[in-house]
């Protein structure tokens, strides 16, 4: 067995990292000093996470589509982000006579910086994050609704039908899947009964038999974690939920019109938000940082984090590989017909769960209520044919 | 007063005036969610955390997106030939400005007697010191929506229901349009 | 005058002026939109009102200012979207959002 | 004679008394049923009304079988359920009206009886109305006539009785006006409701009577029934008129009211004219029900009638005691009335010619038996004497329907004739009723229920007179009997058409009545008097001795005696021989002014013609008079009065109101279209406003609200 200082030390290693350097300056600085250099961290740790990523995703998009990917650029090809970065840095920046320049311009900015702002909030680790907020929970989820601004900014800016469909459809599906990720992740807040990520995390960080009580693990808990996975499949705009973008139909959405560094930032956006997007995921249902049994517990917290935020990048990359696209008004009855019910089906499924208190009878009551109305539910949606022909009833 | 504030003053205002004042529809809602979010720093400033993310929440995530749709959906993306302003604008104008003046003469009035912090202002604490900010967590909120509140809460409640159904119903086609 | 200006007054001024430039946008603008956005101003103005006199009114832990003032956010979000589905009916109807255009109901 | 068992009286009732109230409810939904059908639905109503009746009968029979089962066990059924109707002021303060039905032997007898005829005339009906148009209406009011009947005879409250009795006589009034299209008929039909409402002018008149001395109205309530011991002891002492106590005032005033109904002397007209109704309604009105109801009706007040008679307390508790002479003013009065009206009605059917009229006459001479039977003889007598009666005479009347439906609507018996051998299940049945209404001796019904009422009458201890006249009125029955008879079925055939056989609907139901017109009067002979024991709840018990009472053999062989004589006379006189219509008749012959004088029912109705009628005629022209010259006149004065102020009222409105009021509009509108000028339709400009008004209310706060 290690010897528990070196525990502590392997886990807050980048803690202590901070403190160590903050320590060379005046008190008075101190504070500002290490908010500076917690921000730097984030913003210099997910780019590289995101390079890691597109290399991944290619290579494993190659897998399951049965080619190689990307393989040229170092061993491996794992070298191939550094050139695309590259070159997306050295391309000519065209932006179209007709569009609105200075919105042209701000957009990307304002989608990265929104999405940056979200990591603020999440509990990367044991005492691993940015600023504690009390309504953390809030704070993300305002975050995340700026940046569907920027991408009607994005889209709008510049004057082009393309960008414009592609952006009035990546609006609506946000909005419409925005309110089922909130309310899928309500349910935590009620049992958590807390706002602030690092208590939801707390909450979570506990072990019976050497199993933790993530609550993924309850009938609700399962049920909002599926509901939130489906959310946020559609608000990050990926496969099958990816019409925003879909090549096939308007060339590649709202940033058809975005070349050089700028795409480049969509691009990092994107990705971003999945990764930040999942890291919440992975506070509010599979316990944060918290190890998945209790003989665990001494590998660092941070390393699970990652571990399943990688996860998560992982599921989403294989359903991208795997599903087939929707369609708009496939989406849109999805959302609003069959996601929101069941999240609100499933916040009084939490409520019954909180006041029937222990017991086995609520882990039988909650699942029977959850299964018979997922059941009921799909196949009134599939006679009801709400996923069938198409309806232009509200495309104006 | 703290320059933090005279920041965010100026910001949102700025943004206020943008909104009202620009020729392109599409910019003036821009400028207002700018104006938003100053006002949600504002609040923030003013130690309102739960307001303040409600207001960004709520204002750009919603009501800004709402008002870029409308505006796409009745094409006033495009700047319009003739002017954006009403033909009695300047009636409009002198009248917004009565009211501004009257307010600030309120304003001005009742400055002497206006609680200057929580801790009334001596010759020893100049008035500008910010009193120590309530510490209001959102479990404070949340108990007192549920509970003092609680039914001011429920009508809420049932108004945003109303108002969901109503928005839809007044937007929607009818059927035999659609087709 | 600036010099003795408390931050409360500060915030009424900076209200009234929001609420003020709302109003001119509401009566002088024509697209019937920003009229409504003229309108949602002069409601954020008022939160930032009660919102100060909560911060610095006497019982700040009564939660009153703050609790009204999120309700209010509520109601006007209620009232955005409303507002904007009329507005959006009207264009149906008159094929216009120029107010000035729009006066069917005059007597 | 044995002891008589005392009716214990039973607190809680019985499950079938409890439901004794569905056997008249039937009936009456199925009338109300019916009558929201169309007229084409004619099987529908048909099947309602006797399936309603059907099982109403059913109900009377177990009732009936809960009434004998308990008299077998010598606890004596008498169950009444009993409800408040309303509030009212008595004299003695707040009383109830109450009502209530009763389940005791009488009403349990009555029950079957009046349910089964009426259901076998029913049947009958259908074949006799069967080429009518408004066959659903018909049986619409048959259901509820029906229902009304039954009402009266289950009924424990004077006031349920009055009202079922004003619904028997509403419907009755409808049946016989049921072809209305007729004069004749119409007229009957107002004449029977008119003559009627006379008696029950003063039955009503004794009800409020009763009720003002006892403040009830039920009969039997635990003992405190109006005509239960306590009640009768009241009236008894308490004064009337004329030396009559109120018991006996009451008792002539009901009385007057069952005259009315069942057609005693002075109010029997209407019941001849009667015959212009539908033959079913003759048989079911004159046979079974309605009439029946006024002998009913004194039967069931007998304590009433019988109080303050000598061994009173016998009478009340056994209603036996025809032996024991004791008797009452208005028993006399009834039997008077009774015995007259016998041999009177008999007198004039014997010159009558058209088939109907003659059995109703016979009709009305034995409701004079029965009435005399009941005030000489007590309940059992009178009963007994209407329950034979009405099936023979409802028999007789089917027959005579059947006959009439034969030949084709002839009622004149002197046209038809010979009929014996073409209809000859007719006869057969027509034959039995008729010598069950002479009383033919030993087999018959008739012979036993009248030698009750003869013997009855041979023991009345205040004279003698009321016997010869029953014994004369059986010589007339006969006599009249065999002449129609013998003009109907004998001789030779003397109608324009052939005749023809009725169909079965229509001869089954004579057959049934026929077994019964002979078997019923097994159960009254003085030899095994079950029934009269049943109703006055004495044990019965089956003896030879019953016919060695004193004098009783004599009695029984001088009505036979007479009956034989009167069937002698008969075929004597008209067997065999065919009269013409036009010439006259042999007995017109023999007096021809004694002949006429019957011919016009000794002028009863044209005595009421010139007295009561012209009376009324000339009252009416005098209030005619007033009504044009004084009210008319009045009236006028008045009208014109107003009219005046009219024209004055409306000189005022036009120019000085108007005017103004118009000025007004004018002025309103003026100013609206002012106002209409601010309502420029542009929403700024109202929000304008809206502003500025705020930006004047705040100032005008802060600087009141200022230093």
């Amino acid at each position: 067995m290690i010897a528990r200082p070196l525990i502590e030390t392997s886990d807050q290693v980048f803690v202590l990292l901070k403190e160590w350097l903050v320590g060379f300056l005046p008190a008075s600085w101190q504070p500002a000093a290490g908010v500076v250099l917690c921000v730097a961290a984030i913003v210099g740790l997910f780019p590289v996470l995101f390079a890691l990523t597109t290399v991944l995703e290619r290579k494993g998009l190659g897998r399951i589509q049965n080619r190689i990917g990307p393989n040229r650029v170092g061993p491996l090809g794992l070298l191939q982000p550094l050139a695309d970065g590259i070159k997306s840095l050295t391309k000519e920046d065209i932006v179209p006579a007709s569009a609105d320049r200075v919105v042209h311009f701000l957009a990307p900015l304002v989608l990265v910086v929104a999405v940056f702002m979200g990591f603020a909030v999440v509990p990367m680790g044991r005492n691993m994050v940015l600023v504690d907020v009390d309504a953390g929970l809030l704070f993300y989820f305002a975050m995340g609704t700026s940046t569907e601004l920027a991408i009607f900014m994005a889209g709008w800016s510049s004057r082009n039908k393309y960008s414009l469909l592609g952006a009035m459809r990546a609006v609506a599906q946000m909005i419409s899947y925005e309110v089922a990720l909130l309310l899928s992740s309500v349910v935590v807040v009620m049992m958590a009964g807390s706002l602030s990520l690092t208590k939801i995390v707390a909450a979570q960080n506990q072990y019976t038999w050497g199993l933790p009580h993530w609550y993924i693990f309850t009938p609700w808990g399962l049920a909002g974690f599926l509901m939130y996975a489906i959310a946020t499949t559609a608000e990050t705009n990926r496969s099958p939920f990816d019409l925003p973008e879909g090549e096939s139909e308007l060339v590649a959405g709202y940033h058809t019109e975005y070349s050089g560094f700028k795409f480049a930032l969509f691009f990092l956006g994107e990705y971003l938000a999945m990764f930040s997007i999942s890291g919440l995921g992975a506070t509010l249902f599979l316990g944060g940082w918290s190890a998945p049994f209790s003989f665990l517990t001494w590998i660092p917290s941070w390393i699970w984090f990652f571990s399943k935020l990688m996860l998560s990048i992982f599921v989403f990359i294989w359903l991208r590989g795997t599903l087939p696209r929707l369609r708009q008004d496939q989406l849109m009855n999805f959302a609003w017909k069959f996601v929101l019910p069941m999240t609100l089906l499933n916040l009084l499924v939490a409520a019954l769960w909180r006041f029937l208190g222990e017991g086995w009878e609520r882990w039988v009551f909650c699942t029977v209520i959850l299964v018979v109305a997922y059941v009921v539910m799909g196949r009134m949606e599939m006679r009801r044919e709400h996923f069938g022909p198409r309806s232009y009833r509200y495309a104006e | 007063m703290s320059l933090i504030f005279y920041l965010l003053a100026a910001l949102t205002v700025a943004g206020a005036l943008a909104a009202m004042l620009l020729k392109n529809t599409v910019h003036c809602a821009l400028a207002l969610t700018v104006a938003f979010a100053g006002l949600a720093l504002l609040f923030l400033n003013l130690d309102a955390q739960f307001a303040g993310f409600a207001q960004i929440l709520v204002y750009i995530g919603a009501v800004a997106i709402l008002v870029v749709f409308a505006i796409l959906l009745t094409r006033g993306s495009e700047t319009p030939q003739g002017g954006v302003f009403s033909r009695s604008w300047l009636a409009g104008l002198t009248a917004a400005a009565a009211v501004f003046a009257v307010f600030a003469w309120a304003v001005a009035a009742s400055a002497p007697r206006l609680p200057r912090a929580a801790a009334p202002a001596t010759a020893a604490t100049p008035a500008s010191t910010v009193s120590p900010a309530p510490a209001v967590t959102v479990e404070q909120i949340g108990r007192a929506l549920t509970g003092r509140y609680v039914l001011p809460l429920e009508i809420v409640a049932v108004l945003l229901t109303v108002a969901l159904i109503g928005a839809v119903i007044v937007a929607m086609h009818e059927k035999v349009e659609a087709k | 005058m600036i010099g003795q200006i408390t931050p409360l007054t500060g915030y009424l001024l900076v209200a009234a002026l929001l609420f003020s430039i709302g109003l001119a946008g509401a009566l002088t603008r024509r697209n019937a939109i920003l009229v409504l956005i003229g309108i949602e101003l002069m409601l954020n103005a008022a939160n930032l009102n009660l919102i100060a006199f909560w911060r610095y009114g006497p019982h700040p832990e009564l939660l009153t200012g703050m609790i009204f003032a999120i309700f209010s956010i509520a109601v006007a979000a209620a009232e955005a979207a409303v507002g904007l589905g009329l507005v959006i009916q009207i264009h149906r109807h008159a094929r216009t959002t120029d107010l000035d255009a729009i006066n069917r109901m005059k007597g | 004679m044995q002891e008589a068992i005392s009716f214990t009286p039973q607190l809680a009732a019985s499950f079938i008394a409890e439901i004794l109230w569905l056997i008249p409810a039937l009936p009456v939904a199925a009338a109300a049923v019916t009558a929201l059908l169309g007229r084409s639905r004619r099987r529908t109503s048909a099947t309602l009304a006797i399936g309603a009746l059907s099982f109403s009968l059913l109900l009377s029979l177990v009732a009936f079988a809960h009434v004998v089962s308990g008299w077998a066990h010598e606890a004596a059924v008498r169950e009444t359920v009993n409800f408040t109707w309303m509030q009212v002021g008595t004299p003695s303060g707040a009383g109830h009206v109450e009502l209530g039905w009763v389940l005791d032997p009488l009403s349990a007898v009555m029950l079957v009886m009046v349910s089964f005829v009426s259901l076998v005339i029913f049947i009958y009906s259908i074949g006799y109305m069967a080429h009518d148009g408004n066959y659903t209406r018909f049986f619409c009011f048959l259901s509820l006539f029906a229902g009304a009947m039954l009402g009266v005879v289950a009924a424990n409250s004077l006031l349920l009785l009055f009202i079922c009795w004003e619904l028997v006589g509403l419907t009755s009034y409808l049946l016989i006006g049921f072809w209305y299209e007729r004069p004749a008929a119409a007229a009957a039909a107002k004449k029977a409701f008119l003559t009627t409402r006379v008696g029950d002018v003063f039955f009503l008149l004794g009800m409020v009577w009763l009720f003002a001395q006892t403040g009830t109205l039920l009969f039997y309530n635990h003992g405190a029934g109006a005509i239960e011991p306590t009640a009768l002891a009241g009236l008894l002492v308490a004064p009337a008129a004329l030396g009559l106590t109120a018991a006996g005032a009451i008792g002539l005033l009901i009385f007057a009211g069952a005259a009315g109904k069942s057609g005693q002397f002075p109010l029997h007209v209407w019941l001849p004219d009667a015959m212009e109704g539908p033959t079913p309604v003759s048989a079911l009105i004159h046979a079974a029900t309605m009439v029946a109801a006024g002998v009913f009706l004194i039967a069931r007040v007998y304590p009433l009638m019988a109080a303050g008679a000598p061994l009173l307390a016998t009478r009340v508790l056994t209603q036996a005691g025809t032996l024991a002479g004791g008797t009452t003013t208005a028993l006399t009065v009834i039997t008077w009335v009774g015995a007259f009206t016998a041999v009177f009605a008999a007198l004039i059917a014997v010159a009558q010619n058209d088939i109907k009229r003659i059995l109703a006459y016979s009709t009305i001479s034995q409701l004079g038996y029965m009435m005399a039977g009941l005030g000489m003889g007590g309940v059992a007598v009178g009963l007994f004497h209407l329950m034979t009666h009405a099936f023979f005479k409802a028999l007789l009347f089917m027959g005579a329907g059947s006959v009439i439906h034969g030949c084709h609507g002839e009622q004149d018996v002197r046209r038809m004739g010979g009929l014996r051998s073409v209809m000859p299940l007719t006869f057969l049945t027509y034959a039995m009723g008729m010598l069950a209404l002479c009383g033919f001796p030993l087999l018959f019904s008739g012979f036993w229920s009248k030698d009750g009422i003869l013997e009855a009458a041979e023991h009345w201890s205040v004279a003698k007179t009321p016997f010869y006249m029953l014994v004369f009125g059986a010589l007339l029955t006969a006599f009249y009997m065999t002449r129609q008879v013998s003009y109907v079925f004998f001789g030779h055939r003397r109608g324009h058409k052939p005749a023809q056989e009725s169909p079965a609907v229509m001869t089954l139901p004579l057959g049934i009545l026929a077994f019964f017109a002979m078997a019923l009067g097994l159960i009254g002979t003085p030899a095994w008097p079950w029934f009269r024991a049943f109703l006055e709840n004495r044990a019965a018990g089956f003896t030879w001795r019953g016919f060695m009472e004193p004098g009783l053999l004599t009695l029984m062989a001088t009505s036979t005696a007479v009956v034989f004589l009167g069937l002698w006379l008969g075929w004597r006189l008209y067997g065999g021989l065919a009269p013409r219509p036009e010439e006259p008749d042999i007995l017109e012959k023999a007096a021809p002014w004694a002949w006429a004088g019957l011919r016009g029912r000794l002028y009863v109705d044209e005595f009421y013609g010139v007295t009561v009628v012209a009376f009324y005629r000339w009252w009416a022209r005098v209030a005619d008079w007033l009504d044009r010259r004084l009210w008319g006149g009045a009236v006028a004065g008045v009208a014109w009065l107003f009219g005046q102020w009219a024209g004055l009222s409306r000189f005022l409105d036009t120019n000085v109101v108007d005017g103004s009021f118009d000025k007004g509009c004018e002025e309103l509108s003026v100013g609206g279209g002012l106002l209409a000028r601010v309502q420029t339709g542009r929403v700024q400009t109202y929000l304008r406003i809206l502003a500025l008004a705020v930006a004047a209310l705040a100032a005008i706060l802060i600087w009141s609200s200022r230093s």
